[in-house]
């Protein structure tokens, strides 16, 4: 599947009509309570289709090399991010903090979507990676917050809380534990769900989609604190983090699907996990500005440009 | 004619995932009794925002509780540190209420 | 400057499979203009709840509505029975409208 | 299939438990949310064939003369409609112009089942009537103003917006994006979202049909401005309109199903584009009386015995 | 299939997924609108499924005997309830009799649950048996409120309302519906929407699981009410009403899946219908009691060791 | 003690589709922090109506504001052409803020 083609599939499609329906500034609306329930479906297939697969192959020596590399990525990735925020973005320490954990972190729906687009061009990743997609939500969060803190107003950190809230967020334990029922139920067992969490999960996506571009591009409009200089960083990031990815998927030995997938999930900031941890752990952090740049930048520039990127540099480097 | 007695009504507009921090604050003032609304969008010094995203991290409630003038004042006290740093909006008026002995 | 005059306001928090026992109750005393609000969720002397249930038994409501006095009052007088038994709570303040006539 | 088989098909059957339940007041009710989200699915589905087959069929010159008819109907429609309204009905001129609105514009779900129901008896109209639907839901809504404007106190129209409000309302947007989506991706883009918008179309269409059921005896029950007379004329206006649809698409050329949906569409009253629009543009029209004639008469008079009619008369009149 | 197997089904596990993630307090929620849209969807899909098998299998002796036998559990079953609960449980009579109430009804799902496993291990009930169902929603509720009525301050009671609350409850009218709606259709027109009925089936009831195992969680663990004797007797009702179901189907001659079915029905306890009726009717009683015993004990405990319990029991005594 | 500040809150009772022409009167008369406030339903002389709507045309939110003196009447003053005609309802009443300066 070609570049143009990929742009080119109802997926994207959607994701480009609900955008371009929030810029005429359209009424279309999808109510809060079926986006909610689409994203909790998508995490659902998506982890039981993760466990199936590994029910299938087994557990691998790269099965272990992914989940390390992950989990590297989500501490480290912040580090330069935020050192970019306070320098280039000008910054204070609380918000490029924030931010900074975001990038760490990942999209579900940016992993999903790159998922649908590496399987269309026949380089699926392993089905390990959503095991890894779950290990990389929150390491982000505590470097993200240990940065932050340096310019904070110490007031006492209810760090038990946080680390509670971070782990089990609702996002991670559906992941995980889809993972753990598709692995107990294998093949076999997943064969009378899967009209639901199979043949369901393209068209489920494209209406989320829509609602996601919807999103992003009402967000992009109302959004007062972007500066030209973080929306730049909101593309940057992105293409750094997704190239450091997927050498370092390769490097570690992974097929080219599985490296390219290393280097989405590296790539996407997250929005649902991160943000609801940093209201918590960071209330004086700006949430207009993480997910504005999160939501709104790095989320359709990953959809659109990055996916296929991080592809070619996979099928040029990995083997 | 039935008795009333005169109470304080409290709101206080915060984020949804802070919810339980007001909530603690309440049960540290004696505040035990209170019922949280939903909200649907706004706008303040910090823009606007709508509560239809798929990150739940910029949804309100509105914490509503009526209380007794001292557990009120406890209250608005434990809250007041945190109105700036977690950007709270609080409302306070005089209500009258029915079965004065539960609040 | 717009003319305003002052009317009561009456907040009655109730179960919300019980709401046209309240808002029956209010036809009798002569309101019959009415406004319901949804709720999330509450503690009180009965524990809390949440209105992410399937069952909606839980689910509460609030009735709202704004009368002139002698309707106020006599709203009031007819749910004071149903407070204890029903479970019901009742809020009552003072508000100006403008188009009192309405009220 | 008979008339009678199409009364005793599931779809239509969960209409009439709908409306059963509601007059028997029960408490049976779906929750805003779901309804709103089924109905987004079903504009969304029913885009997205339209626009499939066209990308099969080619643009013809039958898809131009059908446009041209379905916008010509909802310019004129409104006029006798109106004249009607004030007349026979008795309503001041902004409560007939808001009624004339609703008469020239179309239902979808109306549109939706006859498709369904003419699919069944063999006789599928066009892709391109999806398009004919889009087309048709703003004019009316103009020409509507137009008449109850005369009877207005004349205070200053925000016509901007109004245009703006109505050609990019929700459904518009999502039927046209969809048709267009569609008509980019075809049969072979298609494919991999059909088990989602094709098989899944009519069971979704049994469940949101058994809301509308509720909806409208709910609303015929509690409607007090609804006389006698207007009831009669929300019998009317379908009839003659739907007729006039079919011979006039009859009259251009269309084959029988595409006639036939020409009618429904002409029969058909919205209760989702032009409420809204009216709303906005005349707030002192009475949402009460035009929901209660579109929603609570018109639209059940037409799922029961406005379809099999107009179908009846296309069979006898087109080729 | 073996127990085990049973118990490993995704069905179960994601049961068990929401009760241990409500256990270890993540904030995993599942949108009310959603629970309830799946909750009727369920409903639905039984009824339809209910009535094209009795289409096809005609009227016969067996289901007389089922829905007599159904109809005359939930009139006795509140009575020996009542007894334990005043006794053993400690209760005043006006909690114990809506208490008892729930028990002599049944609930919805813990039946779907149950002919999934039926079907699964090759012992699926008759098609009727959605029939019984919902014949034994209501008759307990008069019996519990006669019970109750003995300890109340005798103040008038609204018996019409509560009749027609409790007759055409939601859930009561859509199971009976959609019954007639299977039973009209057949298989021939349940055919097209099979996909959104039988397919979706098992892949919302995992959802919905998930949902029911959060909500049950949350509510044992908040349960205040809920003492050591009350909490045993929300294990031992079920048993002892589930055998009785058992051994009476059996008695009637009723096959092996079909008795299970009964005992399943018998051992459950309503958590939708009684539970609303009891709020209008006895608003002096507690619903976090007996919304703590009927789905955060016995719920549970029907899905993981009742359900498989009554049938092994069904195997031995039914032919 | 923490210091308060007594505001005007005005709660404006309007159809989903009229808000933002309640938004832009209240920027007129200087008003910019609100919050948007869902209902269910309610009753008044045209009738019941509620939410359960596929057309979402008779959805109604509530506009709450706080806000000083001199903004309350200026916004009083630009809603009340609307009041009539769009078939609003207005209340307002006094309420006590803590950070004055935000209203
Ligand atoms: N002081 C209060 N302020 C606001 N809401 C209250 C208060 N006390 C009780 N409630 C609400 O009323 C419900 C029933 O109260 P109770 O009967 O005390 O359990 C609670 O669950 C709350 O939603
Ligand atoms: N007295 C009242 N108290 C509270 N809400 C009211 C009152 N009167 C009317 N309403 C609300 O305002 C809407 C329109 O009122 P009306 O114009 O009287 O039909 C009603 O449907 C109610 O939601
Ligand atoms: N004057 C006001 N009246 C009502 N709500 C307000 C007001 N000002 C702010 N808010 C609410 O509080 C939120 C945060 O306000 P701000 O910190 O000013 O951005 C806003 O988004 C509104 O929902
Ligand atoms: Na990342
Ligand atoms: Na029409
Ligand atoms: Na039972």
């Amino acid at each position: 599947m070609s570049g143009l083609e990929t742009l080119l599939s109802p997926v994207i499609l959607f994701f480009v009509l609900g955008a371009a329906a929030a810029f005429a500034r359209s009424d279309l609306a999808i109510p809060e309570a079926i986006a909610k329930g689409m994203s909790l479906y998508l995490m659902a297939a998506i982890g039981l289709k993760g466990g199936v697969e590994v029910s299938a192959s087994g557990f691998t020596v790269d099965m272990l090399a992914a989940a390390l590399a992950g989990i590297v990525l989500s501490f480290l990735l912040p580090l330069p991010a935020f050192f970019a925020l306070t320098r280039f973005g000008r910054l204070d320490p609380v918000n490029a903090g924030a931010v900074a954990a975001h990038y760490g972190s990942v999209s579900v729906v940016t992993f999903v979507t790159g998922v649908e687009v590496l399987g269309a061009g026949g380089m699926p990743p392993a089905g390990y990676m959503v095991a890894v997609l779950a290990l990389m939500e929150t390491p982000s969060i505590i470097v993200g917050l240990m940065l932050a803190r340096r310019g904070r107003k110490g007031d006492t950190q209810p760090t038990r809380d946080l680390l509670h809230e971070t782990l089990l967020n609702g996002s991670v334990v559906l992941l995980i534990g889809s993972f753990l029922i598709g692995l107990i139920a294998g093949k076999k067992g997943f064969a009378p769900i899967a009209p639901v969490f199979d043949a369901g999960f393209r068209g489920v996506l494209c209406l989320f989609l829509l609602d996601m571009g919807l999103i992003a591009a009402r967000r992009l409009r109302e959004a007062r604190a972007l500066t030209a200089r973080l929306a730049s960083l909101a593309v940057l990031l992105p293409v750094v983090n997704g190239v450091v990815g997927v050498l370092l998927g390769a490097f570690v030995g992974l097929d080219a699907g599985s490296a390219a997938a290393l280097g989405i999930l590296a790539a996407s900031a997250s929005y649902i996990a991160v943000p609801a941890a940093m209201r918590l752990a960071l209330p004086e952090a700006d949430p207009g500005l993480y997910l504005a740049m999160s939501l709104a930048v790095t989320f359709p520039f990953n959809i659109t440009a990055g996916i296929p990127l991080y592809t070619l540099l996979a099928v040029k480097v990995a083997t | 004619m039935t008795h009333t007695v005169p109470r304080r009504r409290i709101e206080v507009l915060v984020d949804a995932p802070l919810v339980r921090r007001v909530v603690a604050a309440a049960a540290t003032a004696g505040v035990t009794g209170y019922t949280l609304l939903p909200t649907l969008g706004g706008a303040g010094e910090r823009g606007s925002w709508s509560d239809d995203q798929i990150s739940g991290a910029e949804a309100k409630v509105i914490f509503l509780t009526v209380a007794s003038e001292p557990k009120a004042e406890a209250l608005i006290e434990a809250l007041t540190p945190l109105l700036e740093s977690h950007g709270l909006i609080l409302l306070t008026s005089v209500v009258d209420v029915v079965r004065g002995g539960k609040f």
